[in-house]
């Protein structure tokens, strides 16, 4: 198995990227959140095999946001509730088996006499009173960790409008000073520990935003708009998906979410902010001739060209962004190349139609698309 | 009251009037006119010709011709007709310069002089300036022109695919001529151009396009652009300098032009110019609108969206900036800032205040103080439920949270409609009566915002509307509105919305044309219909008076239906789909049954007394 | 298996009343399943109208008359339903006639006025979702009418020829007046619906 | 009451009066189905029919089987290139479509419509033509949507079809118009079906049976149908809104014109829960069976079982918002359902104790049918508690839509519906066919039943943990995932070879299996008090109960009434609360018009997916079908005339 | 009688429907890259000189397909073409809903319109909209000229009910050549 079986491994190990990541291959602590129930020691104690395989870039079993990690609480909880109870059934399954059991033909058949099931009646009324007891139980314990979900929610330091597509995502942070506001794609930057309100819309298909290191999910539905509030706590690199079945694709709808420190977040706003970079060399200027005049800009915008449109994600900053068709390939020329000589094949039935750019036009247009970072 | 005392006092009026003139502060001081007034400066005496369309600086579009007057009106009866060769949208007025009158037609923008000197006024000549066919794509709103302008025995015409051509009045021939769009990228040119000390003003058109609005002189003699003020971007590319001094805090700042806009979006923000200009000589500023800001889907542009949807003054050398108000910030529903400006001197709370008076698409009228930009009064005179009214102390416009436009969700029933309470159509104004006279709309409308895509040349609006008759359930109004006493005087209900432009006359007349073809005089004080006639297509041409060779009072108009409204019969479009033509179809559905297409200039006058 | 014969129920009747009957259970049976599609369809008409601001959005609401016309007359049929059922019950055969004819007769005359209603609904179902509801509605409840006149017309046909005479057909009879109630049941919440809650909210 | 009803013709009735072997032969001609195709296609036999209702269950499960060995073999591998994403869409639309509409529910009231009759000892269901005609309905149906599937046209929106995604704008085509008629077809069979069980059960039971007595599978087929009465005019609603939607231009589920998408949800799981437990409920009841059977005692608790099976019902309606917890909808609102929902455990777990203690306190048996019993406890007891943690809101906001549910659901349907069946299977096919399944092969079965489907579905818990959503036809090879996947499929794998060994056993012991004789089990239900496979008219004497198991009772000495007629369908009817005789109704005789009613109402339905004018035209030959079933027609014995119902 | 033959006719013409639903529900995704819409067979009028050649393949494969269709549906909102003919009513441009063609109404005419561009303001769309976007984009126009089956046709969108979906209104058949809209009469460039 390959991959992030090992929790040791750094958190920017995803996605594969040759090279350094705009968070940083940090190694950062395993458990650097610990949320009120102490986690942390559950994880100790639980002998469970499996666990190894928890921790990564897209589990619910390795939180690195304070929500998550509350969530994560919650499932211990439930976890060792249900896990007594069944051990319970179980072993009282096994006992009644064994008890009186036959391999033979039926032989009559026990009477029941009057007063015979009074003993199993009143296990009957234990049963069902502790039932209603562990029931209580979680569902108080399931109330308050719902509630301190959005305890944070009226110190929101940043909102981030997250648009689901068909199949990527569109991903905006307002400002007050309209233009410092930025559009992105299939990646949400978060400074960690800024409380943050995601607001969620769909225009086309209901779609589900599901950062599970972070958060549970929220739909994104056609004509609703829907919050997510969370705290990342834990600076890597996390992977977020559509949990919502949307068509063809919805495999292949994938974020990347960074949490960096601020300054890093702020670095990285202000690099996003700038329009895009004049082509350098002469390739890089022919490819943007390609992309002006092909079928590109008739979806893509590029801003400081004259390609405004914005159908399909804006190509500002394509370089600085670590996958390409939301998810589907780790960023790099040669993926970028076959992205865009095929895209059909990689990721069928997606929106990008199969252009057909010839060779030699094709290397200067991911010339060109390299210099946008 | 005996015939003695009526000469008497008729005697005293004209003392008065006569001193009134020669000294105006002996007629100020002791007591204001109890109406307004045109800018005196901007508004000479008439002298029987009509050489702009606005008929003068002031844009008054009044004529003291009275010969036909409310008693005889009756009467008028056809003088002359001319077809025009087009059948599209004739928003046009045609021009009467000593003895000839020049008629520009929509796309291919032919210009006609037409000899009024002959019997029937035969064609002196005729010049085709033949435009790009290709412009007709990035039309907006059928093909039309507003007009030519006429000085210095030259009229100057814009044409569809963006030039602006100089002819010589007498021979036809061509002057010069200047290219200042590029239809590619949406840029096209409807508009009349104004001529203001030896500079051509135009603007371009195709806010609908994404285009970069602007404001641009051109040197009269020569066709050199002396200035070009974009509506949008930095400072410099607005022409906003140190003596730009707005009324109002939120119009100050440093290049808000950029940011009150998502980085780069002011470069397709829209923010053209194609409605009308007014020049005030005294103060020497002109004024002019900007249009809506681009896309129409809000959503797409967070922020003020500077500097769309507002009012320019500008000196009208250099084109810098004196002041700015936006009339709707973030602009909503496409509430283009282009309608005419009426240049008036007014009595205000005590004192005259010069002012300038603008019936808006938002559905207010608003006064402004002309001088500085502080917003006087704005009163609705629809019945507007998409905002709430306007504070006169920030002049900030309350937006109606309840209509904000979605993305993806129909807001229903927004009053008034994208073309506004009132579009480009001019209002009249009599000094006589010290009364606007507003053809306007009455329609509500449906409105989805939904996700614009720029591709360059292409529509860039992000919106499905759906238009229909407002409260009362009349689609068109034709409003008298008292400015001085800011409430309406009285208000003739129409069936179809107004599309075309008033005339007043200082015969207490006013005129107008309706989307089905009839031409109405009523009576200025009291709206009563005096006269119509129908002519062969719908009106939504801008009437004239003018004092033939003969020196008799003629009234001409062009009829020929188009333009936004009457796209549904100039275009053949389908009816069956509400949000064709923008959503004005669904409004006008029932518009084919009701007229054709045509293109034919009327001139109307007494019948001779020989 | 040894047999042990302990009752004799040749005795027993062939057909009864009401809920000794299959057939009745039947209906109610039916009954409530489209009872419970009226009640969602209302639950729908009301959820349908809270995603807008007002209702009906920008148009009229239902024109009362025809309406109002359904109303008394379904309310006024009850009696002779009622009627029917009762000369059913007592196996009076040309009365029972009499009543069917009678009711057949309501039923037409419902669905001329249903026909009516449909033209002054002042929406069509592809308008909006006010339109898409209101004739769903009116449609299911149509539908209801037409299977019951239809159900009616047949009886009718057996009740008028020698079919007439088997008692079972008098069951029949009461089965269908009960019918008859559900389907005026029915339609009293649905008018309240379509056309008074507009004019009050 | 007419005279001549209170005095008895002198035809030839049941009873000490007349020859055991002539009652038997007068009665199997007149109760019987002729020979031949025409006698196939017209029999209202609800043990013909309830046969091949079973049968055309179980040919769905398999396709729906197939169809998931097809996802699993996809899945095996990241980036795997066996199905593309429109095909897989399709593929895993089909399987929960089949499993859930065309495969659990029919084949759990095709259960009832064989055994019901039986439990309560009578000669045929209520409405016996209705039944015919929803059959016919449901083969339709299932045909219908299979034959799409092979031309491309399959439904590819998922089983719950969420909208916008199945309306007309996302969903091109045919598709979903198929689906959604789907829906109608297997709607229409299920509610005729329930209404015949109700009926049934209501009012045809053995005199004695008073409610007190009736078995805990017709108690929890009487409740699952009383659901089905309530839950389907939902879903009904719901699939008519979305072909409209899709066909004629309504705006249910545009937000633009004031429709909402979550409408659909709120319909769909307000169908979509309850129907959960219409096909868990009678498994319960099966289970109930087996337990007494095999432990040689009555169920411990029958009244808390059946209080129980209330309850469930009950709560049951009251948390469908539980699959919405997701879609941002008031968080003190989605507090409720989450209490609700957990409280629903309360009844699942007074059955599991009930059961339980039954085994404890009885001398249970090691045959196959309590093997599955065991592996049903095992299973479901953990997709009850995995269902206890999605009730709680934010775990649920983490695993929703994951494989974690779907690992959770999976433990509860096979788990809680498809151990049982198979238990069931066992139980009563020598009652059916009249010979033993081989144990032998049984065991093997159920051992590669029940590994199989622990290796293949506990894994996914935690793939879900680690952040697998449901419904991808493919994932990246980074995220670590292939090895659980391909441990699930080689599960899947071997849970279809212990299907094939179900297969094989039932085709060898159709032919070679032991003879099982009236009663193989020593069971104490009346079904086991006729012979295997039963007559046509079930009993030749309608018994009389005394008690919970009657078999077990009467020791051998069933007590029965007579005085039906032998020449005539005749059925007893009794009254509703203690089950006194009340009525001897006629029972209609075989008849084509139900297949015919259901090619008129298929040609309606399919017809109105390409033209809403079908529903028009469609509804001459339908009219025509009707008149034609309920026409009535006399009898072959003047005297008293007989109603087709 | 008739109640049993009715049933029988139907599902004999439902098979046919079904074996058609093989094509109708073909999803293609990787069509041509940019090239040339091939103008072989592009005709404007019904005047044939001998005998007239066969249609050509792109017909029965675009405009008998519910996906491309569909696609072509999304693609007249993306490409503003929407801008330009509103819902098919028209707006800047014609309406394209009925049945007037100035450059033929076959699929390959408007195909060809899009590449081309037209003088009167249609803009040319030649190297900018791949080869088989045009064809769905065409087969979408066709669609709302109620020129393809009905059971392809999409139905109304998720947006501001605008106009009918093209799926309730009636087949027609559109003019080949097309008509001349009188508007295009008096301009006369």
């Amino acid at each position: 198995m390959r991959g992030f079986g090992d929790s040791r491994r750094p958190q920017g190990a995803w996605p594969p990227h040759p090279g350094p990541l705009p968070g940083g291959e940090r190694e950062g602590p395993l458990t650097l959140t610990l949320s009120p129930g102490g986690r942390g020691t559950w994880v100790a104690a639980l002998p469970l095999p499996l666990l190894t395989a928890c921790s990564g870039p897209q589990s619910m079993l390795d939180p690195a946001g304070t929500q998550a990690g509350h969530i994560g609480t919650m499932w211990w909880i439930l976890f060792a509730t249900c896990a007594a109870v069944y051990g319970i059934v179980m072993l009282w399954l096994l006992w009644a088996l064994a008890r009186r059991h036959r391999w033979v033909e039926p032989r009559g058949v026990l009477p029941v006499e009057e007063g015979r099931d009074r003993g199993l009646t009143f296990w009957l009324s234990v049963w069902v009173g502790g039932t209603v007891v562990i029931l209580c139980g979680l569902v108080t314990a399931s109330y308050a960790v719902d509630k301190s979900l959005t305890h944070l929610a009226n110190r929101e330091e940043l909102a981030v409008e997250v648009e689901g597509m068909q199949w990527w995502w569109r991903i905006r942070y307002p400002d007050d000073d309209p233009s410092r506001s930025i559009a992105t794609a299939n990646e949400i930057h978060l400074p960690a520990g800024a409380p943050v309100r995601l607001k969620l819309k769909a225009q086309d298909v209901i779609h589900s935003l599901w950062i599970p290191n972070l958060h549970g999910k929220m739909d994104l539905i056609p004509g609703r708009e829907n919050e997510l509030f969370l705290v990342a706590e834990r600076e890597g690199t996390y992977r977020g998906q559509c949990a919502e079945f949307c068509g063809l694709q919805h495999a292949h709808m994938a974020l990347t979410v960074v949490v960096e420190s601020p300054e890093d977040f702020n670095a990285w706003k202000e690099a996003q902010l700038a329009p895009a970079p004049e082509p350098a060399s002469d390739e890089q200027k022919r490819g943007k001739a390609v992309f002006l005049s092909s079928a590109c800009s008739m979806c893509h915008g590029i801003r400081g060209t004259t390609a405004s449109a914005s159908v399909a994600p804006d190509l500002t900053h394509l370089a600085s962004r670590p996958t390409i068709a939301a998810g589907t390939l780790p960023y790099n020329r040669g993926n970028l190349a076959a992205w865009i000589a095929d895209p059909q094949r990689i990721k069928p039935g997606n929106h990008m139609p199969l252009v057909g750019v010839p060779p030699p036009d094709l290397q200067a247009l991911v010339a060109y698309l390299d210099s946008l970072k | 009251m005996s015939k003695l005392q009526c000469c008497l006092l008729a005697l005293l009026a004209v003392a008065y009037n006569i001193l009134a003139c020669a000294f105006p502060a002996l007629a100020q001081d002791p007591a204001p006119p109890a109406k307004a007034i045109p800018a005196p400066a901007a508004s000479p005496p008439d002298d029987g010709n009509w050489s702009m369309p606005a008929k003068n600086y002031a844009s008054t579009r009044f004529s003291e011709l009275d010969e036909i007057n409310a008693g005889n009106v009756r009467d008028l009866q056809v003088s002359f007709t001319f077809s025009t060769g087009v059948v599209r949208g004739h928003e046009a007025a045609p021009l009467v310069v000593n003895g000839t009158m020049y008629v520009v037609t929509p796309y291919p923008n032919h210009l006609h002089a037409l000899d009024l000197t002959k019997p029937g006024a035969p064609t002196k000549w005729t010049f085709e300036p033949k435009p790009a066919a290709s412009a007709q794509g990035v039309a907006c709103c059928d093909y039309v022109n507003r007009g030519p302008a006429f000085a210095d025995g030259k009229i100057f015409i814009t044409t569809l695919d963006a030039h602006t051509i100089a002819i010589d009045a007498e021979t036809g021939q061509e002057v010069w001529r200047t290219k200042l769009g590029d239809i590619n990228k949406g840029e096209s040119m409807t508009m009349a151009p104004l001529v203001v000390k030896g500079k051509v003003l135009v603007g371009n058109s195709g806010g609908e396009f994404g285009v970069r609005g602007w404001v641009t002189a051109l040197d009269a003699a020569t066709g050199k652009i002396v200035w070009r003020a974009y509506s949008t971007g930095p400072d410099k590319d607005v022409l906003i300098g140190p003596d730009y001094q707005p009324f109002y805090d939120k119009e100050k700042g440093k290049d808000l032009g950029v940011s009150t806009w998502p980085p780069n979006a002011w470069e397709i923000g829209g923010g053209t110019m194609w409605g009308w200009i007014s020049y005030d000589p005294e103060l020497d500023l002109i004024y002019h609108g900007t249009g809506n800001p681009g896309p129409w889907n809000p959503e797409q542009r967070p922020g003020d969206n500077k500097w769309t949807g507002g009012i320019f003054a500008r000196n009208p050398d250099t084109g810098q900036a004196r002041w700015f108000y936006q009339v709707v910030p973030h602009d909503l529903y496409d509430y283009d800032g282009i309608n005419e400006l009426i240049l008036v001197d007014l009595p205000w709370n005590g004192e005259t205040r010069k002012a300038l008076i603008r019936p808006e698409r938002n559905g207010y009228l608003y006064v402004i103080d002309r001088r500085t930009g502080e917003v006087l009064a704005a009163d609705p005179y629809f019945p507007v439920n998409s905002t709430s009214g306007v504070d006169l102390k920030t002049g900030q416009i309350q937006y109606n949270e309840d209509k904000h436009p979605r993305m993806g969700k129909v807001v229903r029933d927004i009053c008034p409609t994208a073309p506004g309470a009132k579009d480009w159509n001019p209002s009249a104004f009599s000094p006589r009566t010290g009364i606007v006279y507003i053809p306007h709309n009455n329609l509500c409308m449906d409105w989805e915002s939904v996700e614009a895509n720029y591709i360059a040349g292409t529509p860039y609006v992000g919106a499905n509307v759906k238009m229909y008759a407002g409260p009362g359930g009349h689609r068109g109004a034709f409003t008298a509105w008292d400015p001085v006493q800011r409430k309406k005087a009285w208000e003739i209900k129409e069936d179809l919305p107004l599309w075309s432009g008033a005339l007043a006359t200082a015969g207490d007349l006013v005129f107008y044309g309706t989307l089905d073809g009839w031409f109405k005089a009523v009576h200025a004080q009291t709206g009563e219909l005096l006269w119509r006639f129908k002519t062969g297509s719908g009106i939504i041409g801008q009437p004239i008076s003018y004092r033939g060779p003969d020196g008799r009072q003629y009234i001409a108009v062009l009829s020929g239906v188009g333009g936004w409204a009457g796209a549904i019969v100039a275009g053949d479009l389908d009816p069956h789909d509400a949000s064709a033509a923008k959503g004005f179809v669904n409004a006008v559905s029932d518009l084919p049954r009701r007229t054709t297409k045509g293109g034919m200039l009327y001139v109307f006058a007494l019948p001779s007394r020989s | 298996m040894e047999r042990n014969f302990v009752r004799d129920v040749s005795h027993l009747p062939t057909h009864g009343h009401g809920p000794s009957n299959l057939t009745w259970w039947g209906t109610i049976g039916f009954i409530l399943i489209e009872g419970f599609a009226f009640v969602l369809a209302g639950f729908t008409y009301l959820y349908l109208m809270m995603q807008f601001q007002h209702w009906p959005p920008g148009m009229p609401p239902p024109e009362l008359l025809w309406g109002t016309l359904m109303t008394v007359l379904l309310v006024l049929s009850l009696a002779p339903n009622v009627w029917a059922k009762r000369m059913a019950e007592r196996e009076d055969v040309p009365r029972s006639r009499i009543a069917v004819l009678v009711m057949l007769a309501i039923g037409v005359l419902t669905l001329v006025i249903r026909w009516f209603e449909f033209t002054v609904l002042n929406v069509l179902w592809d308008s909006n979702a006010y339109g898409s509801i209101i004739w769903t509605i009116l449609g299911l409840h149509t539908l209801h009418l037409v299977t019951d006149v239809g159900d009616t017309a047949v009886l009718a046909v057996l009740i008028l020829t020698k079919h007439g005479k088997d008692p079972r057909r008098l069951g029949d009879v009461t089965d269908n007046a009960m019918y008859w109630n559900f389907v005026v049941a029915a339609w009293v919440p649905i008018y309240a619906l379509l056309y008074l809650l507009p004019r009050a909210v | 009451m007419s005279p001549k009803d209170s005095h008895p013709s002198d035809e030839l009735r049941d009873g000490p009066g007349l020859n055991e072997d002539e009652t038997c032969r007068r009665l199997e001609r007149t109760w019987g189905t002729a020979p031949g195709l025409w006698g196939w296609l017209t029999t209202v036999d609800h043990k013909l029919i309830g046969r091949r209702y079973i049968v055309t269950g179980f040919v769905f499960f398999l396709l729906g089987g197939i169809l998931a060995l097809l996802m699993r073999l996809q899945l095996a591998q990241p980036e795997g290139t066996l199905v593309g994403p429109d095909r897989y869409n399709q593929i895993f639309s089909m399987h929960g479509t089949t499993m859930m509409f065309l495969f659990a529910v029919p084949i759990m009231e095709a259960m009832a419509v064989y055994l019901v009759p039986l439990m309560v000892g009578t000669r045929n269901i209520a409405f016996p033509r209705l039944n015919a005609f929803s059959y016919w309905v449901y083969l339709a149906g299932g045909i219908m949507l299979y034959v799409a599937f092979l031309l491309n046209t399959g439904p590819e929106a998922g089983w719950f079809s969420y909208v916008p995604l199945s309306g007309p704008e996302y969903s091109p085509g045919k598709r979903t118009d198929f689906w959604a008629q789907m829906i109608t077809f297997t709607e229409v069979a299920a509610l005729a079906v329930a209404v015949e069980v109700i009926v049934t059960v209501l009012k045809m039971r053995a005199p004695g049976m008073s409610l007190n007595r009736v078995p805990l599978f017709v108690w929890s087929m009487l409740v699952t149908s009383f659901m089905v009465v309530f839950a389907m005019p939902s879903i009904m609603l719901a699939s008519s809104f979305l072909i409209m939607d899709r066909l004629i231009g309504t705006h249910f589920f545009n937000p633009a014109e004031g429709g909402d998408p979550l409408l659909w949800q709120h319909l769909f799981w307000f169908f979509g829960h309850p129907e959960v437990y219409i096909i868990f409920l009678p498994a319960l009841g099966m289970v109930s069976s087996i337990v007494a059977a095999m432990a040689r005692r009555p169920v411990f608790g029958h009244l808390p079982m059946v209080l129980a099976l209330i309850a469930t019902a009950f709560l049951g309606f009251g948390l469908w918002v539980h699959h919405m917890f997701a879609t941002g909808l008031p968080r003190l609102g989605v507090s409720y359902f989450t209490a609700a929902s957990m409280m629903i455990a309360i009844p699942s777990g007074i059955q599991i104790f009930c059961w339980i203690a039954t085994l404890w306190d009885g001398q249970p048996q090691w045959r196959t049918p309590l093997l599955f019993v065991v592996g049903f406890v095992v299973i479901f007891v953990l997709g009850g508690l995995t269902g206890v943690m999605l009730a709680s809101v934010p775990f649920d906001q983490q695993v929703h839509d994951t494989y974690f549910v779907v690992a959770h659901f999976h433990y509860v349907l096979i788990g809680g519906a498809v151990f049982p069946l198979f238990g069931a299977f066992y139980f009563w096919f020598p009652k059916i066919t009249g010979r033993m399944l081989s144990e032998r092969l049984g065991r093997w079965n159920f051992g590669l039943f029940f590994v199989g489907f622990n290796v293949a579905f506990f894994p996914m818990h935690l793939l879900g943990m680690v952040g697998m959503p449901r419904r991808v036809y493919t994932y990246p090879a980074e995220l670590g995932w292939a090895g659980m996947n391909l441990t699930a499929t080689i599960g899947a794998l071997m849970i279809a070879a212990g299907v094939a060994l179900f297969i094989v056993n039932v085709l060898v012991s159709l032919r070679g299996g032991r003879i099982a004789g009236p009663n193989p089990w020593g069971a104490g239900t009346l079904e086991w008090a006729t012979s295997s496979p039963p007559p046509s008219y079930n009993f030749a004497h309608i018994p009389v109960v005394e008690g919970l198991e009657p078999l077990w009772d009467s020791r051998g000495r069933l007590p029965v009434v007579h005085g039906l007629r032998v020449e005539e369908r005749e059925v007893l009817l009794t009254t509703v609360v203690d089950a006194h005789p009340d009525l001897r109704e006629p029972s209609p005789r075989p008849t084509i018009w139900p297949l015919l009613s259901a090619l008129a109402i298929t040609v309606l339905f399919i017809g109105s997916i390409f033209t809403p004018s079908a529903v028009v035209w469609g509804s001459i030959p339908l009219a025509v079908g009707l008149i034609g079933w309920f026409w009535p027609k006399r009898s072959r014995t003047p005297t008293e005339p007989v109603v087709e119902s | 009688m008739f109640s049993r033959c009715r049933p029988a006719a139907s599902v004999l013409a439902l098979c046919v429907l079904l074996l058609a639903a093989c094509e109708r529900e073909e999803r293609a995704y990787r069509g041509e890259p940019v090239g040339e819409v091939k103008p072989g067979a592009i005709v404007q009028g019904t005047l044939y000189a001998g005998e007239p050649s066969p249609p050509p393949p792109q017909r029965r494969e675009y405009e008998g397909n519910a996906y491309h269709i569909s696609e072509g549906k999304r693609l007249f909102e993306w490409f503003n073409c929407s801008g330009c003919h509103a819902h098919g009513g028209g707006d800047i441009g014609p309406p394209l809903m009925d049945d007037t063609w100035i450059y033929g109404g076959e699929l390959e005419n408007i195909a060809a319109t899009i590449v081309e561009g037209r003088p009167n303001g249609m803009p040319s769309f030649r190297s900018k909209i791949p080869d088989q976007q045009v064809w769905q984009l065409a087969a979408y126009v066709r669609s709302m000229q109620r020129a393809v089956r009905k059971d392809v046709a999409p139905g109304r969108d998720d947006h501001m009910s605008a106009s009918p979906g093209e799926q309730s209104q009636p087949v027609q058949e559109a003019k080949p050549g097309g008509g001349t809209p009188p508007s295009s009469q008096g301009t006369g460039q």
